[in-house]
């Protein structure tokens, strides 16, 4: 095992407000996999066969085993998994053969969960997109105050925002200062 | 008419009733020896200095709509010469000497007012690039002075320089940069050309091109046709729609720049400041409005109104340097279509066809070229030969990878 | 029934004085209350001013707020809600409101007329920025800034939805109960801090009742509809292209109230219900800006609204609607009558008819029409057209987009009927039911044009910037007769109310002037904003320390824990040196830096370089395209230096790119183009070449990354690198890479790299291993003294090495210049490739990349000299080339320099001026090869 | 401006970033002997119409995707919006026919 301590990109912040927490989550491991040009039906298949579903559509995140999955980009995936594994990628990798190449982005992002009854007070001073109107499984990459973001909409109540690691200090002033504005 | 202040005095207790249009409006003649294709700043100039230094006569400028309408009338209204290149300099530097004499030449106040254009630093590689460029200006004639960050402080003391993101390091300053009253540049020039005989002819929009075995007699307008022995194209913002109809296809994209002005504010800022860490720059005008501007919004267009991105940054730049303007109002914003050529520097030459030339690709610097401009245009349409402080605006030099690629971007207008 | 409360009373001072008001108020009716006549002075001639109207149209009624850094000025005293403790001041003004000095530019007027500084101040030469230019500048402007941070916050938001009803008068509340009963997604907002519109400040029916309640019923419901969000004191500021709609809410004008003052919303909507009334507007006539001349609209707004009672009032209308107002005396021009003349220099005392007679009054209530609010239909390139009925310009169903209907008085019609029944029309054609239409008032408004009454004394137009009509009709006598021309020379319109109130009245002077018709003559054309908008607002929270965002390195905390100085690199903050005790400034702690790593070893941080994933089939021959070597033929486990163009040639970028495996490249960049390249990569894999297999993902954050650099870098690594990974020379020579791991099976890529000239590696782990590697290293480090250096020291050392960086790359060098000709493989085409050939970038005289050493020993090199040719003047003729980076070397004990000289590959040896004339340092330096260090390469091989 | 992406629907412009004419996915080949004057045009000549305009912009700040919009210049009216991929695809499949 190895003798090096891992930290989170925020030391595990956590913050709450009347009528909003927010906690930056352990991630588990976020792999990326890219679907090999016109192997398009293999990779469906390992992805069902290690899933136990098709892969998302685009601005979709669903549930699979072991996680979630969600569309990055055209013929790419995230893939969220629940458990720590420093070589999930591999382990990925090998499962989907030809077919698929993975990248290990666990440590590319910070996550932050949002929980409250009233999301859209603060996510509509924050989030360009029209979460009111997004289905439950919504996931998209956007932009708040300029720095990227990824936006997951798990339910009425519950939002993940992942954004990356190196710029997360300023993403996560950014939200505060806004959900300070909004109960101000 | 001659204007000066025993003038304004005796209209004054006349009743102001003897003053005459500031220029003619004459109905087009049958033909011209040189057509000017333009009623901008730059086609004005460019009227007025083949009058009166080239010693020309029979010259037309026609305009489609009223004369210092577009980017003329549309800017942000600065003055310099601080460039870094020698392909520019030596031009830009030509312009500001014509600037300064440019009231008495001309015979109209356009509040030619060289109160220093400071671009900021914050960083060494910023400093070193000011330095070398601080240097280039001095080595064409100009003047510079690299100025750290406590001699900006005595300036500006109320720029931001104790709670900034991008502190504020110095800047590189040039004494006899400044502003100049835009409109009147249109106005003073026309007026000096029209007192030369040049007939100024607006609501007159050309429509195409005589061409006849290679050579240009003539131009079609909404006025009719109009035979010239040479034409100049100074329509910059519509350079190719106006190329095209000559068939030509140039290293040139059309952007929106935005500008905007403030509510009227007692004396705040006393030259120009740019922001060497973001896109904003300011001067205040001498009615009192915040004069500022930024980047440009990025995609071609050929309309005269920009979008909310482009507004944000440059609000966000400037509340970032200039903390205490919050309050301060935009009153008005508007868009100029400006010519972004290929490598960031304007083109002025000969075409293919012959007695046609070309002015234009002025990116967002075309106003502090306007005398420039209009004399090294002059220059070549009486001479057939560059001026030689436009030696490198040719036409020819991307395809002989001579650029003036100042910013270093390459051939992607926006980034210029 | 007016909208005051009269049981909560409101303190507030007005110019240090003491007055009172009420809830509901707003600064202007509480002023007009407390008999407050002389509230400011014009721009020109500083004639005293007085409130005009009730709204946004408030040409005269301008005011600072608060004071200090707090300070607001500029303010439309009609458009602030009274609040207790408000502190307000006249403005532009020398002495006191109501004696200021600079009046005497109004006696001085026949000098000032319209453009006449264009025709003077131009002699003495320099006496235009000497004197009339200070004497101008210093006049000029309105209300003073704070020069101090603006201490509030501002906020920004994102709305959608179906429908934007913009103004909440009666055609806009009653769109917005049509559509919110239909269930649709509606947002109405309305400017004022009660909605209601022109029903708050009438007094007619509706269904028999108060219109005041019938407009409390129909909010009451809005207010309960679910799908209906009601923004109040909220301006519709500008339209942008597809359906993008900038709104401005104002929360607050109180100082230290929580939260933001303000908040800009960017609505997307795809419909636009444009319901946004209608102003009125003056007659132009001799000494019309007396103190006490209002619009009429306003005078009733005060009445019905704020229940003042404007006393002894004559009314001068040409429409019906003028003749709601109460007045002691009516002046109807359509009887062929008119006020010649106004009385009373601080305030109306009495007008003078053209019948000659003189008439008490102490307000005069004006009514020349009404202008239908059409800026917003400009906004969306609509141009206005002119209806001589209504004698008025209204908005043009056929230039307008379907995704905006206008209705009401905005559309141009001006009865209370006509507005709900155009609201009904519009709802049914957005496809809902309608209620039915309440019962009121639906008055024709029979309007007889009627702009100007000729006279030799001055007649204002636009009265905050002093353009009388004289102005106008001087403008066209000088040859300024098209409507913008005559705009710019008199700046009619210009001033803080937009031309609200003038525009139209000064086209049709000017028509009157050229015998033209109004169309004829031209249009008004309006842009953004409607309203002035803060600086402070479009910025939102984006100032100061939050201009942009703040990258962090991986051993950030660790660097700030041990004195590490920051430097800015892009968004980045890196360790530019570590202070260590002792050290008298920072070439110290850069000079140790460079001696110890080149001793023993040195850690430096080297994350924020751009890493990106190239995976496929085609990876290698993808990357044979964007790079101007070849990558198809890179082994397993080695690294590659590699250089990228720009399809013109330049050079873009360079880094190593690794190979992992036969489908998986890591390519580095520099920190600076990270961002660029992988644009560039993702636009050659998509767009050039859409068939290839390959596959790009930034990986930069993912991976902490340190280089480890000196004679002791392998047996640093050693230490941490478990021991079954073999890395002697022999089995892990220079450029080679692999994946292991370190610190007991914690995963880790290691590449053997050198950007100093050293024996040195990168070593990558997962980010969040970071900060605990750079610990371990540097525990395990301390019996070889390893120290960390910045990015001043790895500059250093680049330089000594002679490896071209930013400074040299700087997007106008070819391969060539750089002295990386030898790179560009001559068997394949890459991007850039065939452009590089132009003469103009290969020719003998092109800049080439050299090396710079002062010929007096100890002499002071400096970035930014021009090289001028021994002998030569330094002008820009004579030009060379130009220093692109110096350092102090500790190593030689020298400054050195790198640079770009002409035919520079031809000049070893040649003594050369580096002349820097705006730092005062003109050295004399010998051209050298720019390999200061080990030029043969051999320590990093060790 | 508003930008409906073909996967993601509307998205404002704010997140993409705008490269040029779509000629520029036309590169010129290497081989022929006109190379040079060739990829002269291609990098530097623009029509740069008042109207109707192909264009490439890249949803840098969303899913990476390049984009070819057609969009009036003038109006910026955007009247198509295609995956600048499979424009190239379709390209490259029509010159081997």
């Amino acid at each position: 095992m190895s003798n090096l301590e891992p930290t989170l990109p925020l030391e595990g912040f956590t913050g709450d407000w009347p009528d909003f927490s927010l906690v930056e989550n352990f991630l588990g491991e976020l792999v990326s996999l890219a679907v090999a040009q016109d192997e398009e039906i293999a990779f469906n298949k390992a992805f069902k066969k290690t899933f136990g579903k098709t892969p998302p559509k685009p601005s979709e995140i669903i549930a699979v085993k072991g996680g979630y999955a969600m569309w990055s980009s055209i013929g790419q995936y995230f893939i969220l998994l629940d458990e720590p594994n420093i070589e999930a990628d591999r382990e990925l990798a090998s499962k989907f053969g030809n077919s698929a190449y993975t990248t290990l982005q666990s440590d590319g992002w910070t996550s932050l969960d949002l929980k409250s009854k009233k999301p859209y007070d603060i996510l509509e001073r924050f989030i360009p997109l029209d979460l009111r109107a997004a289905q439950i499984g919504f996931a998209a990459r956007t932009m708040a105050h300029h720095i990227a973001v990824v936006i997951i909409k798990f339910s009425e109540t519950e939002f993940r925002l992942m954004t990356p690691r190196s710029s997360a200090k300023s993403f996560l002033d950014g939200l505060t200062h806004t959900i300070e504005n909004v109960i101000a | 008419m001659r204007y000066s202040a025993f003038r304004i005095a005796i209209e004054a207790l006349k009743g102001h009733k003897g003053w005459k249009p500031v220029w003619r409006k004459p109905e087009p003649k049958p033909d011209y020896d040189i057509i000017i294709i333009g009623g901008g700043g730059h086609g004005l100039a460019t009227a007025h200095y083949l009058a009166s230094k080239f010693n020309q006569k029979r010259i037309a400028v026609l305009e489609k709509g009223w004369i210092g309408g577009g980017n003329v009338g549309r800017n942000t209204t600065i003055i310099r010469s601080n460039y870094l290149l020698h392909g520019n300099e030596g031009f830009y530097e030509f312009s500001l000497k014509l600037w300064e004499g440019l009231e008495q030449d001309v015979n109209y106040n356009a509040m030619v007012s060289q109160r220093g254009v400071l671009n900021l630093y914050h960083s060494d590689p910023q400093r070193d690039a000011y330095a070398r460029r601080g240097n280039a200006m001095i080595l064409n004639g100009a003047d510079a002075k690299l100025l750290d960050s406590a001699a900006v402080r005595k300036m500006y003391p109320f720029l931001n320089f104790d709670d900034a993101r991008f502190p504020i390091q110095g800047g590189l300053l040039q004494p006899r940069g400044g502003t100049v009253r835009h409109d009147a540049v249109a106005w003073g020039y026309a007026h000096a050309a029209d007192k030369n005989g040049v007939d100024i002819i607006e609501n007159c929009e050309v429509t195409g091109f005589k061409i006849e075995q290679g050579r240009c007699i003539g131009v079609e307008t909404t006025r009719g046709y109009i035979g010239a022995t040479k034409v100049g194209v100074a329509v910059a913002g519509n350079s190719s729609r106006v190329m095209a109809m000559a068939g030509m296809q140039l290293p040139l994209e059309s952007h929106v720049l935005q500008a905007f002005v403030s509510e009227g504010l007692k004396p705040l800022i006393d030259g120009v400041i740019t922001y060497g860490a973001g896109h904003f720059y300011v001067s205040q005008s001498d009615k009192g409005g915040l004069v500022f501007g930024g980047d440009i919004d990025g995609y071609n267009s050929y309309a005269q109104r920009g979008n909310l991105p482009v507004i944000e940054d440059v609000c966000e730049g400037g509340m970032s340097l200039m903390p205490n303007i919050g309050k301060a109002r935009i009153l008005r914003m508007w868009g100029g279509i400006v010519d972004m050529s290929m490598d960031g520097s304007p083109i002025i030459d000969k075409t293919h066809i012959e007695g046609l030339y070309f002015n234009g690709g002025w990116c967002y610097g075309g106003f502090k070229a306007t005398p420039a401009s209009g004399y090294a245009f002059a220059h070549l349409i009486t001479t057939d030969m560059p001026h030689k402080t436009a030696q490198a605006y040719r036409m020819d030099r991307f395809a002989r990878g001579l650029m003036i690629d100042e910013k270093g971007q390459g051939a992607q207008p926006n980034l210029h | 029934m007016s909208l005051i409360d009269i049981n909560n009373p409101l303190n507030f001072t007005f110019d240090g004085k003491a007055h009172s008001g009420f809830e509901g108020d707003t600064l202007a009716s509480a002023l007009l209350r407390s008999g407050v006549r002389i509230v400011g002075r014009s721009f020109k001639y500083h004639r005293p001013r007085g409130i005009m109207g009730a709204g946004a149209e408030e040409p005269n009624a301008l005011v600072e707020i608060h004071e200090g850094n707090v300070c607001e000025p500029n303010r439309r005293a009609t458009t602030i809600k009274l609040f207790e403790g408000l502190t307000a001041k006249s403005q532009n003004h020398m002495g006191s409101v109501n004696f200021d000095f600079l009046a005497i530019n109004d006696i001085l007027h026949p000098f000032l007329a319209a453009g006449f500084y264009y025709k003077t101040f131009m002699w003495p030469k320099a006496f235009w920025e000497k004197l009339y230019e200070p004497i101008i500048r210093c006049a000029a402007g309105l209300g003073k800034l704070a020069l101090t941070p603006d201490p509030d916050s501002y906020d920004k938001g994102f709305l959608h939805c179906e429908f934007l009803i913009i103004g909440a008068g009666p055609s806009g509340l009653l769109t917005a109960l049509n559509l919110g009963r239909a269930g649709k997604q509606v947002i109405l907002v309305d400017e004022d801090f009660h909605m209601g519109g022109r029903i708050l400040s009438e007094n007619y029916e509706i269904n028999s009742d108060g219109g005041i309640k019938w407009v409390t019923e129909a909010l009451n419901e809005l207010e309960n509809l679910p799908t209906v969000r009601l923004l109040l004191r909220t301006t519709i500021y500008g339209v942008f292209d597809h359906g993008i709609y900038g709104g401005l809410e104002t929360r607050t004008d109180k100082i230290g109230a929580p939260g933001p003052r303000q908040i800009l919303w960017k609505i997307n909507a795809k419909h636009a219900v444009l319901a946004a009334g209608a102003t009125e507007r003056p007659i132009a006539f001799a000494n019309n800006d007396r103190p006490g001349v209002m619009l009429a609209s306003a005078v009733r707004s005060y009445k019905n609204r704020f229940g003042i009672d404007l006393k002894n009032t004559a009314l001068l209308t040409n429409n019906d609607n003028g003749m709601l107002t109460e007045a002691n005396h009516i002046i109807d021009i359509r009887n062929g009558h008119h006020i010649t003349d106004v009385n009373g220099r601080k305030g109306v005392t009495s007008v003078t008819l053209n019948t000659g007679e003189k008439l008490k009054a102490d307000y005069v209530a004006i009514s020349g029409g009404w202008n239908p609010n059409v800026h917003l239909t400009c906004h969306k390139r609509a141009r206005p057209i002119w209806n001589d009925t209504l004698s008025c310009f209204v908005p043009d169903g056929n230039t307008l987009s379907s995704d905006m209907s206008v209705i009401g008085a905005a559309k141009g019609t001006f009865s209370t009927h006509g507005a709900f029944r155009d609201a009904n029309k519009v709802s049914e054609k957005l496809g809902c039911k309608t209620i039915p239409l309440p019962k009121t008032e639906d008055r024709p408004i029979d309007v007889k044009a009627f702009w100007h009454v000729k006279g030799t004394k001055r007649a204002w137009v636009d009265f905050q910037n002093d353009v009388t009509a004289k102005d106008i009709i001087l403008a066209h006598q000088e040859g300024f007769s098209s409507v913008e021309h005559v705009k710019r020379y008199t700046t009619l319109g210009m001033a803080t109310d937009q031309g609200k109130t003038s525009n139209v009245v000064g086209l049709a002077v000017l028509a009157e002037a050229t015998n033209q018709t109004i169309p004829q003559t031209g249009t008004t054309i309006f842009r953004p904003p409607y309203t002035p908008v803060p600086i402070g607002a479009f910025a939102g929270s984006h100032r100061g320390q939050h201009f942009k965002q703040i990258r962090l390195t991986p051993s950030h905390k660790y660097a700030s824990e041990n004195n590490a100085t920051f430097v800015e690199t892009g968004y980045w903050k890196r360790a530019q040196w570590f202070s260590r005790a002792g050290e008298q400034g920072w070439r110290d702690s850069v000079d140790r830096e460079v001696i110890m790593t080149r001793k023993s070893v040195g850690i430096c941080d080297v994350t924020t370089l751009g890493k990106i994933d190239v995976q496929g089939r085609d990876a290698g021959k993808f990357l044979n395209k964007v790079y101007v070597n070849t990558f198809s033929t890179l082994k397993v486990g080695k690294c590659r230096y590699g250089l990228m163009l720009r399809e013109d040639g330049i050079a873009m970028d360079d880094g190593t790119t690794a190979r992992l495996s036969d489908t998986h490249f890591v390519m580095t960049t520099t920190t600076a183009k990270a961002g660029p390249v992988f644009k560039h990569l993702e636009f050659a894999r998509q767009c050039l070449y859409p068939n290839m297999d390959v596959h790009l993902i930034s990986t930069t954050d993912q991976w902490a990354q340190f280089s480890i650099a000196g004679p002791n870098a392998r047996k640093l690594l050693q230490k941490i690198v478990d021991p079954d990974f073999d890395i002697s020379n022999e089995a892990f020579p220079y450029m080679a890479c692999g994946e292991l791991t370190v610190c007991g099976g914690t995963r880790a890529r290691l590449f053997r790299l050198s950007f100093s000239g050293e024996l040195a590696y990168e070593i990558s782990v997962p980010a969040r291993y970071g900060d605990a590697l750079i610990r371990e290293m540097m525990s395990q480090g301390e019996e070889f003294d390893a120290i960390m250096y910045g990015t001043e020291a790895l500059g250093v050392m680049r330089i000594e090495k002679g490896h071209a960086a930013g400074n040299e790359l700087n997007g106008t060098t070819t391969a060539t210049a750089l002295g990386l000709g030898g790179f560009v493989s001559k068997k394949k085409d890459c991007i850039g490739k065939v452009l590089s050939r132009r003469e103009g970038l290969i020719s003998d005289d092109s800049m080439t990349m050299v090396g710079f050493l002062p010929v007096k020993q100890g002499d002071k090199l400096t970035n930014g000299a021009h090289f001028i040719s021994k002998g030569e003047t330094a002008k820009a003729l004579n030009d060379q080339g130009y220093m692109s980076s110096v350092a102090w070397s500790p190593t030689l004990e020298t400054y050195i320099g790198l640079g770009f000289l002409k035919n520079g590959k031809n000049r070893k040896d040649e003594v050369l001026s580096a002349v820097d004339f705006v730092r005062h340092n003109h050295v004399d330096v010998k051209v050298v090869s720019p390999h200061f260090v080990d030029p043969k390469g051999e320590r990093l091989r060790v | 401006m508003i930008i409906n992406h073909p996967l993601l629907g509307p998205r404002d412009s704010s997140e993409f970033s705008y490269l040029g004419d779509a000629a520029l996915l036309n590169r010129p080949s290497a081989k022929s002997e006109t190379a040079t004057d060739d990829f002269y045009r291609y990098q530097y000549l623009r029509d740069n119409p008042p109207g109707e305009h192909r264009e490439l912009w890249y949803h840098e700040h969303g899913d990476r995707s390049w984009l070819v919009i057609t969009r009036n210049m003038t109006t910026h009216a955007i009247t198509k919006v295609e995956l600048a991929r499979d424009v190239k695809r379709a390209m490259i499949e029509a010159s081997k026919s």
